[in-house]
């Protein structure tokens, strides 16, 4: 498996000729609500053995561009320009010849890769699929060998007992394994270029790390050439040789990855890297030397918390939470941060009343936790606040922002319409949205926007106590800093205890005073946000700090080498 | 007349029936093959080509004569005495004598199975058998003369009693396995409801004489449509019972099959609520001349001609009494009281004997009909009544049709003021058209009760001077004619079509309703 | 679904309402099955609203100042479809019958939703035995064949008794015991699904009480649905009852006109080169279903982003931004949120 | 009548293996909690079936309602214990039933197992002919259908799957019947066999009650000549009924699945369009497909009463409106019963089956 099987490229190829040479390339979707123009104008090249990074905000026509690449945009699409692949124009090619150029000239990886595996096959057929199909033309491949190239292609992407895991379905492989036989089925034909659409987005950071490294032993390996498609600057410096800024359509700027970093040129490139969360900048803790605001009332006290989710159908239920201790003063910023699963919504929803603690003690506001009742909880309901995640699904999409941002003020307090109608307003001008806003419906309001009207509402009442369960997470990176920005001053200013739940170390780090590191439902460090950052105690904070990549890559080269043998890479 | 020889060797091709076994189609269906446990036309069909009675009726008449009798009548007036033919053999073997006649008439009575006919055994007394081939009925009501005919109906076949539980019913299966049969045929294979196949029983030595055909088969169909293109097609000999009018009307234009019509003993009428009527005895206006008025008017106005011709095509005849055509002393006193004499409606009578009574404003009829239990054709044939009525101006009909087992219950408990109702008869007698209708108000419960009609009905049967008798009968229905109890409409006739190169099938259709697969050869 | 539900209030009044959004958003083919489904559907209600007045005769009119009509009359100037054995006149039967279809379908449908919808929100909000107890109702008579389920409530609830209403009522009442089920399976299903949702959620931390949470924030969101369940079952209900008709529980021509009874009446005429009687029922409960049919499946389409996806609408980008968010909360189809393969077979 | 609407499955008390659990003996017990979860349903519909059938009338009045006087008839359902107090005649059937008794029916008096296996038998047939029609007719097409979505084909395909369910089976049949018999007399009109069949067949030891298989095992090929020439008819007009619905199914699901990123993973790697629709989309599609399917199919046993009619096809469904104008308690309990346990089972093999499909909770 080290050599092309089948070239068939019309003519010799130049060693140096780019493997990827994109042309003015415009795409644009016909919509019965007037033509998109989702990609503009880009023209950019690969070059054998290069790492290309394309960054942007959401929405900036990345995904596009690198679907163009494969011939994959769907029928309402129009293309122009050239993306020439081996000399081939897959814009124009007739679609036989693009279906030999896919997978065998290039490759795609995706983001989720739970979902580009077909789970109802083994991931030794999806893969040895591909070789297949490339064979037609030429002589037949049996199954037996096409299993065996499978295989080879597993153990190249490093994963344990290839020979044993080509059977396996892709729901038997964890996350990071599944995104490793994606990029085994990318490269089973040895491609010259893979093309991979924020391949480390879905996965944990820890997950994220190995994957990068993966990513660049295989070009160090192999030589091939690597699209990377990410809006994660440090991602970005991680991994990347060059730079592609794009921005409504446009590539606004081009540069090699330490240039970029280093000296921006664009403002628009300016501010996006100012937005990112640098761990150990801005930490809201930064000098701390013991807990802040321990002297108010403890708002939220845990003893030995358990969580557990019941199993169904006398099946034994599932700890989620387990054995957690920890409190929650007033005023104070507790940051609870943790991989995917680790059990942080689940403590945050237990706060909230949404989910039933079950062992040990949890007094909210004084209140035992364990002997819930909903009538008697709800009189403290209008001192809690919640920020769930994704702003768009935390609105009721029929009612206005008015309605929504009124609501708790009318099961509480029963205002006046008139009444309601001004402190909605002053709501959202304490969160910087105009009070006109209120007429708008949810969809008609950005992503941040709608954060933003979120936290109005879950302020409505002065609340004592804020659960924001990821409230940035879904957002770009420079709507992200605005809504943190924001946050903070809000905070501030009204001077509420907050429990702060993200996986985003940095983020944690730049709003909290007092951090707890959970993993798999156990607490198992806290202390002052910015110790933990710079000194971690527990091996797991520590893997976790050091898979975090910076968004300097100088510094990144060296944290990764540093921490080589801690991540195991 | 011979029968087409060669017995079903199975398999050949599938095509038409022109060879084989008579193969007779129905809609009808079996409900038990023991006699004591069914009292319908499907059964009782079936029964007739494999039991024998006492006395039956040979093809073309209705009359009891003796069957498996040599003899048989009054010995005293309670004292009915059959002899039996000697040497009788059931088809497996058995002997059949008076220990069976004793046996199927005291187990009739005995199970007195809700489904079944004892209720017909009504006036038996008791049944003894002072030797094997001698059965003597003792009756409670003397000079009973519809006993010789009830001897001949469903609750009479002989049945083994070597097979038979005294008490209790035989399932088909157990029957057919123990050939229990004395009749013309014997059940060869029996699948219930599907398919029936007959063979001749060779020793049977009753009225009907030996078949003349050596095998038939029965074949039950759901849809009337399905065996109307059977045998058009050839798939099936003869189809009986339940073809739609319509499907009787194109069969008479094809050539290929022949429609055979024979008397019918169904009748259909209008019953009056004697207490809700208009003008009833319970309504607040009760007026019994009123009320004798609108229904005299409505029989003034009916045209069943028109009902029977467009509706039935000429499977049901308008029916001018209430006993219908072929019976004992049947007149056509409805005819000869309303409308124009002729049969055809009179307004003018209508208009005139309403306002004699005093009836000035049009009348609202509430006319309740059974849309499932009497044919779908019920529906139309009431909206044509109802147009009729309304035309005259002098009614206004609300038409109602409710399910049958609620409208047989309603329609008794004094709930609709005039309804449908049909009757098929027990057996062949014009008293079955009299005793169980109007003496008290009869079955029907509607309240009428006319001494002067009891008393005739009570009398012609005992009367055993037959034009006596007659006369009688004749009286009977001049007088009903006169109070309308039930508005006598429509009498049916029995439709059998037959293919071509199938002979036989008119033969059968005579006032017994008693179909016998034996007349039928090809 | 999202973006044009949305879009709604915005928008023209007009252009919010459900088929007329669709229509908007409908291109190339998918549109041209929802213009054909909507002529169809149209055609039927016209006659509906119509037939006292185009229909020649009464449904059961028998006879005019010209005399009693012929039966089985062929297709002539007079009966321009013939006429029954039974003397109607099969052309204004065939009018009057969309009559009879449309209030069988509005009273059964709209029973059906509210009862379905009632019992499903508060099953799926409240969940626990209550819950436990009507699922293993719902399912059990949904396992029952319709038809007979039909027919043995027909004759439950009105003795078959014939007048215009009692026909009507009973057959759509039986309907609606076939129907509720569904209904209560599917809003059940979107209650269950919706009150995992963040703004279910954010209602509840907020204290809001269960009344409140069902009346405001699931009840519209869950229905969203119905519009499609409406055209599909008000096929499935004409089906019913021209079943019901077929197996003679339908309403007596003297009450009303109704195809399928009509339909049931003319299978021996067919068989006698009888044609037109059973042929013109017979269309217009095919057309009448197809056109509701194509109008259900075309909403369902539009509505489901999967089967929409590759129509040339979509929307600006940001509105397609916002759609990735709110995917999850409001395509009536996606199952996929779910994770739950059989409800995706379900809605689609 | 097959419903338009499949209605989604909300794993209901019918808990759905949560496809997330990698321990093992995740499906064993799933089998068998779901194996389970059939006794409720049955019950439920056999007390119902009892409450309803004493509310609709007694088989006395309905045969005998015409003939009798009121007092007399009263006596006989006296006589037949038909007017006890409903709950004791209701817990003597559920003790009778729970003993395995199901007793004799009223109107034919056929024990009840021996009236089911009998017209049962014919009902399968009659759906395993419309099965392997709908089966044939519907997945191909819906799979061309999906793959040539949005274009002419497709358009026709849907148009065609949509007139497939909104004809009613009995004027489908009904132009079957006088097209293909009357008019070319290739097939017959109706009933299972000819007359000389059903004869030829009756001679065997054991019969099944299915048909083909009697008549192959008779030997006789001309009876199983016979015996599919009368099948064709029915089976086209149920199976086409049927075939609409999965047409439509399967194009939505596997239109569904086309979307997912698995197939743009596999169009990525070069597979061809044909191999992406019929290889990866519709292995994964194929499990809500097999969970309606599986309820089309209990529906098929219990709803193909207008075939039955229309084509003289003695089974279940015929016969239940049969008992049911007849209100022979008896054999309409029997039948839904049974009907009951079919769809209970049906729908029991279809989760276990798609639970197989599905190699996550395989494991
Ligand atoms: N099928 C489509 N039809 C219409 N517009 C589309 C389609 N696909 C993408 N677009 C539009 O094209 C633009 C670019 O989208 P693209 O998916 O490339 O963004 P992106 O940079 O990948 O964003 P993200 O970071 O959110 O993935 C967006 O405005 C999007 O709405
Ligand atoms: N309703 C539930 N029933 C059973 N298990 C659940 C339920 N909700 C969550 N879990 C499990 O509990 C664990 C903790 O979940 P939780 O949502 O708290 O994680 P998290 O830390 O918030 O992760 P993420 O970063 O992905 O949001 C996970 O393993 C999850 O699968
Ligand atoms: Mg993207
Ligand atoms: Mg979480």
């Amino acid at each position: 498996m080290t050599t092309n099987i089948g070239n068939i490229s019309d003519q010799p190829l130049p060693t140096d000729q780019p493997v990827l040479d994109i042309e003015r390339l415009k795409v644009t979707f016909a919509t019965d609500s007037g033509d998109v123009y989702a990609v503009k104008d880009v023209s950019l090249e690969v070059k054998a053995g290069e790492v290309l990074a394309i960054v942007g905000e959401s929405g900036s026509g990345k995904t596009v561009t690198a679907k163009t690449i494969l011939g994959l945009l769907p029928e309402t699409a129009i293309s122009s320009g050239a993306v020439l692949i081996k000399g081939n124009n897959v814009i124009s090619v007739s679609r036989s010849k693009l279906r030999k150029i896919r997978g065998r000239d290039v490759a795609m990886v995706f983001q989720e890769p739970s979902t580009a595996l077909n789970p109802v096959f083994t991931v030794g057929w999806q893969i040895a699929e591909g070789i297949r199909a490339h064979a037609a033309d030429g002589h037949r491949i049996s199954a037996r060998e096409a299993k065996k190239r499978a295989t080879e292609a597993l153990r190249k992407v490093g994963i344990p007992e290839p020979e044993v895991r080509v059977n396996y379905y892709p729901h038997q492989l964890s996350g990071g394994q599944k995104q490793r036989v994606v990029i085994a089925a990318a490269l089973a034909l040895n491609p010259g270029l893979i093309v991979a659409d924020e391949p480390t987005t879905a996965l944990d950071v820890t997950v994220q790390a190995e994957i990068l490294q993966l990513l660049r032993d295989l070009r160090d390996k192999y030589g091939t050439s690597i699209v990377l498609i990410t809006h994660n600057m440090g991602v970005v410096a991680d991994l990347a040789d060059r730079v592609v800024v794009m921005y409504q359509g446009d590539v606004v700027e081009e540069a090699p990855a330490k240039a970029l970093f280093a000296e921006p040129k664009q403002d628009y490139t300016k501010n996006l890297l100012a937005a990112v969360p640098h761990l150990g900048r801005n930490s809201a803790s930064e000098g701390a030397k013991e807990r802040l605001h321990q002297g108010g009332k403890v708002l939220v006290e845990a003893k030995n918390l358990t969580i557990e989710y019941p199993g169904r159908l006398g099946r034994p239920g599932f700890k989620a939470v387990d054995n957690v201790s920890f409190t929650l003063s007033e005023n104070e910023v507790f940051g609870l941060v943790g991989e995917s699963g680790s059990g942080k919504s689940t403590i945050g929803r237990a706060i909230a009343g949404l989910n039933r603690a079950t062992g040990g003690s949890l007094k909210v506001l004084g209140y035992e936790m364990l002997d819930f009742k909903e009538h008697t909880f709800k009189p403290l309901r209008k001192d809690i606040g919640f920020v769930f995640q994704d702003p768009a699904a935390s609105f009721n999409p029929h009612l206005t922002i008015g309605e929504c941002v009124a609501e708790p003020l009318l099961i509480h307090t029963h205002p006046s319409p008139a009444q309601a109608r001004l402190r909605v307003a002053q709501l959202l001008e304490s969160v910087q949205l105009p009070a006109s806003y209120a007429e708008r419906f949810p969809h008609e309001l950005s992503g941040g926007q709608r954060q933003r009207a979120s936290l109005a509402r879950s302020l409505a009442l002065n609340p004592r106590l804020l659960i924001a369960d990821e409230p940035t997470s879904a957002l770009d990176v420079s709507v992200q800093a605005k809504v943190l920005e924001l946050f903070k001053d809000i905070q501030e200013e009204f001077g509420f205890a907050v429990l702060f739940i993200s996986h985003d170390l940095a983020v944690v780090d730049m709003l909290s005073h007092w951090v707890g590191v959970l993993f798999k439902g156990n607490l198992v460090e806290q202390g002052i946000g910015s110790q933990i950052m710079g000194n971690p105690q527990h091996d797991y904070t520590r893997r976790l700090i050091a898979s975090l990549p910076v968004p300097d890559p100088d510094e990144q080269a060296r944290r990764r080498e540093e921490h080589r043998a801690l991540l195991g890479i | 007349l011979t029968a087409c020889t060669g017995p079903s060797g199975g398999g050949g091709s599938a095509s038409s029936a022109s060879s084989g076994p008579i193969a007779y189609g129905t809609t009808d269906k079996v409900t038990a093959l023991d006699p004591a446990g069914s009292y319908d036309n499907g059964s009782f069909m079936v029964m007739n080509q494999v039991y024998s009675f006492l006395l039956n009726s040979k093809p073309g008449s209705a009359d009891p004569v003796p069957d498996l009798a040599q003899s048989a009548s009054f010995t005293s007036p309670t004292e009915y005495t059959v002899k039996l033919k000697p040497g009788l053999k059931w088809a497996n073997g058995h002997t059949l004598d008076s220990t069976d006649v004793k046996f199927s008439f005291d187990r009739q009575l005995k199970i007195n199975d809700p489904a079944g006919p004892a209720s017909l055994l009504a006036n038996l007394e008791s049944v003894s058998t002072p030797d094997a081939d001698t059965a003597v009925f003792k009756l409670k009501l003397a000079n009973d003369q519809t006993f010789p005919q009830i001897l001949s109906s469903p609750a009479a076949p002989i049945v083994d009693h070597q097979v038979f539980p005294a008490d209790k019913l035989l399932s088909d299966d157990d029957i057919v396995k123990a050939k229990a049969f004395y009749g013309q045929y014997t059940i060869d294979s029996y699948k219930k409801n599907e398919l029936i196949s007959l063979k001749a029983y060779p020793d049977y030595q009753g009225v009907l004489g030996k078949p003349a055909n050596d095998a038939a088969t029965i074949k039950y169909y759901a849809e009337p449509t399905n065996m109307k293109l059977d045998i058009q097609q050839g798939n099936i000999d003869v189809a009986n019972r339940s073809l739609s009018a319509t499907d009787v009307d194109d069969l008479k234009k094809d050539s290929k099959v022949k429609v055979n019509i024979g008397p019918g003993g169904e009748i259909r009428y209008i019953t009056f609520n004697f207490d809700t009527m208009p003008f009833g005895a319970k309504t607040p206006d009760a007026n019994p001349a009123k009320a004798l008025a609108v229904r005299q008017a409505i029989a003034d106005l009916v045209d069943r001609q028109a009902i029977a011709d467009q509706v039935y095509k000429g499977t049901y005849l308008p029916l001018y009494s209430n006993v219908p055509n072929g019976f004992l002393g049947a007149n056509q006193s409805f005819k000869d009281a309303y409308g124009d004499g002729n049969g055809k409606p009179s307004l003018d009578k209508a208009k005139k004997v309403l306002s004699d009574a005093g009836v000035s404003s049009a009348v609202t009829l509430n006319l309740q009909y059974n849309p499932d239990h009497y044919g779908s054709s019920s529906g139309d044939e009431y909206a044509m009544i109802k147009d009729q009525l309304e035309k005259s101006g002098l009614f206004k009909v609300n038409l109602q049709s409710t399910e049958w087992v609620t409208y047989s219950k309603a329609s008794r408990a004094d709930e609709y003021p005039l309804f449908q109702f049909g009757w098929f008869p027990d057996f062949s007698d014009s008293d079955n058209y009299l005793t169980p209708f109007f003496p008290n108000g009869g079955f029907l419960k509607n309240h009428y009760n006319n001494p002067t009609v009891t008393d005739l009905i009570n009398k012609q049967l005992t009367t055993t001077d037959k034009s006596a008798r007659e006369a009688t009968i004749q009286q009977v229905q001049n007088a009903l004619a006169k109070d309308i109890s039930t508005l006598p409409l429509l009498q049916g006739a029995q439709v059998a079509i037959s293919a071509n190169g199938v002979n036989g099938v008119d033969k059968t259709l005579d006032a017994s309703f008693k179909f016998r697969l034996g007349t039928v050869s090809k | 679904m999202s973006t044009a539900t949305f879009s709604g209030p915005k928008k023209s009044f007009l252009s919010g309402l459900p088929v007329i959004s669709h229509l908007n958003k409908s291109v190339g083919l998918q549109r041209g099955m929802l213009i054909t489904g909507l002529v169809l559907t149209g055609f039927f209600l016209l006659c509906t609203i119509l037939a006292p007045f185009i229909a020649p005769y009464g449904y059961s009119q028998l006879s005019d100042q010209s005399g009693s009509f012929p039966a089985q009359q062929a297709p002539s100037s007079k009966h321009l479809l013939g006429t029954t054995v039974g003397g109607y006149d099969v052309l204004s039967r065939v009018l009057w019958g969309s009559q009879t279809a449309v209030t069988v379908i509005v009273v059964a449908v709209a029973m059906s939703i509210f009862l379905g919808v009632a019992l499903g929100l508060l099953s799926g909000y409240y969940g626990g035995w209550l819950d436990r107890v009507l699922v293993v109702i719902a399912d059990a008579i949904y396992a029952f064949p319709s038809l007979l389920l039909a027919i043995v409530m027909s004759i439950v609830i009105s003795h078959g008794q014939s007048s215009f209403w009692g026909g009507i009522l009973a057959c759509a009442f039986s309907i609606t015991v076939v129907f509720v089920p569904q209904y209560f399976r599917v809003i059940r299903a979107e209650t269950i699904r919706l009150k995992a949702e963040p703004f279910v959620e954010s209602a509840m931390v907020l204290g809001a009480s269960s009344m409140r949470i069902i009346g405001r924030h699931i009840f519209k969101n869950a229905t969203r649905t119905l519009p499609l369940m409406f055209t599909l079952n008000a096929s499935e209900s004409i089906l019913t009852l021209a079943g019901l008709g077929f197996l003679g529980f339908g309403i007596e021509p003297s009450s009303a006109a109704e195809w399928g009874f009509d339909l049931n009446k003319a299978m021996a005429d067919a068989s006698s080169g009888i044609w037109w009687t059973g042929v013109f029922p017979g269309i217009a409960i095919v057309l009448t279903v197809l056109g509701l049919t194509l109008v259900g499946e075309s909403i369902n389409d539009l509505n489901d982003p999967r089967l929409r996806g590759r129509k040339r609408a979509g929307g600006k980008p940001s509105r397609s931004a916002a759609a990735v968010g709110q995917g999850g909360n409001t395509g009536a189809g996606t199952g996929s949120a779910a994770g739950n393969g059989t409800r995706e077979a379900g809605n689609a | 009548m097959t419903s338009l609407i499949e209605v989604p499955d909300v794993e209901p008390v019918a808990v759905a293996p949560k496809r997330k659990s990698g321990q093992g003996g995740g499906l064993g017990r799933y089998i068998v909690v779901r194996f389970f979860l059939i006794i409720p349903t049955i019950f439920i519909l056999v007390t119902l079936v009892f409450f309803l059938m004493r509310v609709i009338g007694d088989p006395i009045t309905a045969a005998q309602g015409g003939r009798l006087p009121p007092d007399v008839l009263a006596q006989r359902i006296h006589d037949a214990g038909y007017d006890r107090p409903i709950f004791v005649q209701y817990f003597e059937y559920l003790g009778q039933v729970v003993t395995g008794n199901f007793g004799t029916t009223i109107t034919d008096r056929r024990p009840v197992v021996e009236m089911l296996s009998t017209f049962g038998a014919a009902t399968l047939e009659l759906s395993i002919n419309a099965l392997i029609v709908a089966l044939a007719v519907g997945i191909p097409l819906g799979l061309l259908a999906a793959q040539r979505r949005d274009r002419a084909t497709d358009a026709f395909l849907r148009f065609f799957a949509i007139l497939c369910y909104a004809t009613p089976v009995f004027f489908s049949g009904l132009l079957l019947k006088l097209t293909f018999s009357v008019w070319l007399g290739w097939l017959p009109v109706a009933g299972r066999t000819s007359t000389r069949t059903e004869l030829a067949m009756s001679s065997l030891a054991a019969p099944s009650g299915i048909y083909w298989l009697d008549a192959l095992r008779s030997g006789n090929f001309a009876a199983f000549g016979d015996v599919v020439s009368h099948a064709v008819l029915p089976a086209i007009a149920l199976g086409f009924l049927t075939a609409g619905v999965f047409l439509r199914l399967v194009r939505t699901n596997v239109i569904g699945t086309l979307g997912k990123d698995y197939v743009e993973a596999g169009r990525s790697r070069g597979v061809s369009e044909f191999r992406l629709v019929t290889k990866h989309a519709y292995k994964p599609a194929l499990i809500p497909i097999i969970t309606v399917m599986g309820l089309q199919i209990a529906l098929l046993l219990g709803g193909a009463v207008l075939t039955e009619t229309t084509f003289e096809w003695k089974g279940l469904g015929y016969q239940l409106v049969q008992y049911l104008n007849a209100r022979d308690f008896v054999a309409v309990q029997g039948i839904v019963m049974l009907l009951a346990v079919i769809v209970a089972i049906t729908n029991f093999i279809v989760d276990v089956v798609a639970a197989l499909i599905d190699p996550r909770v395989r494991y």
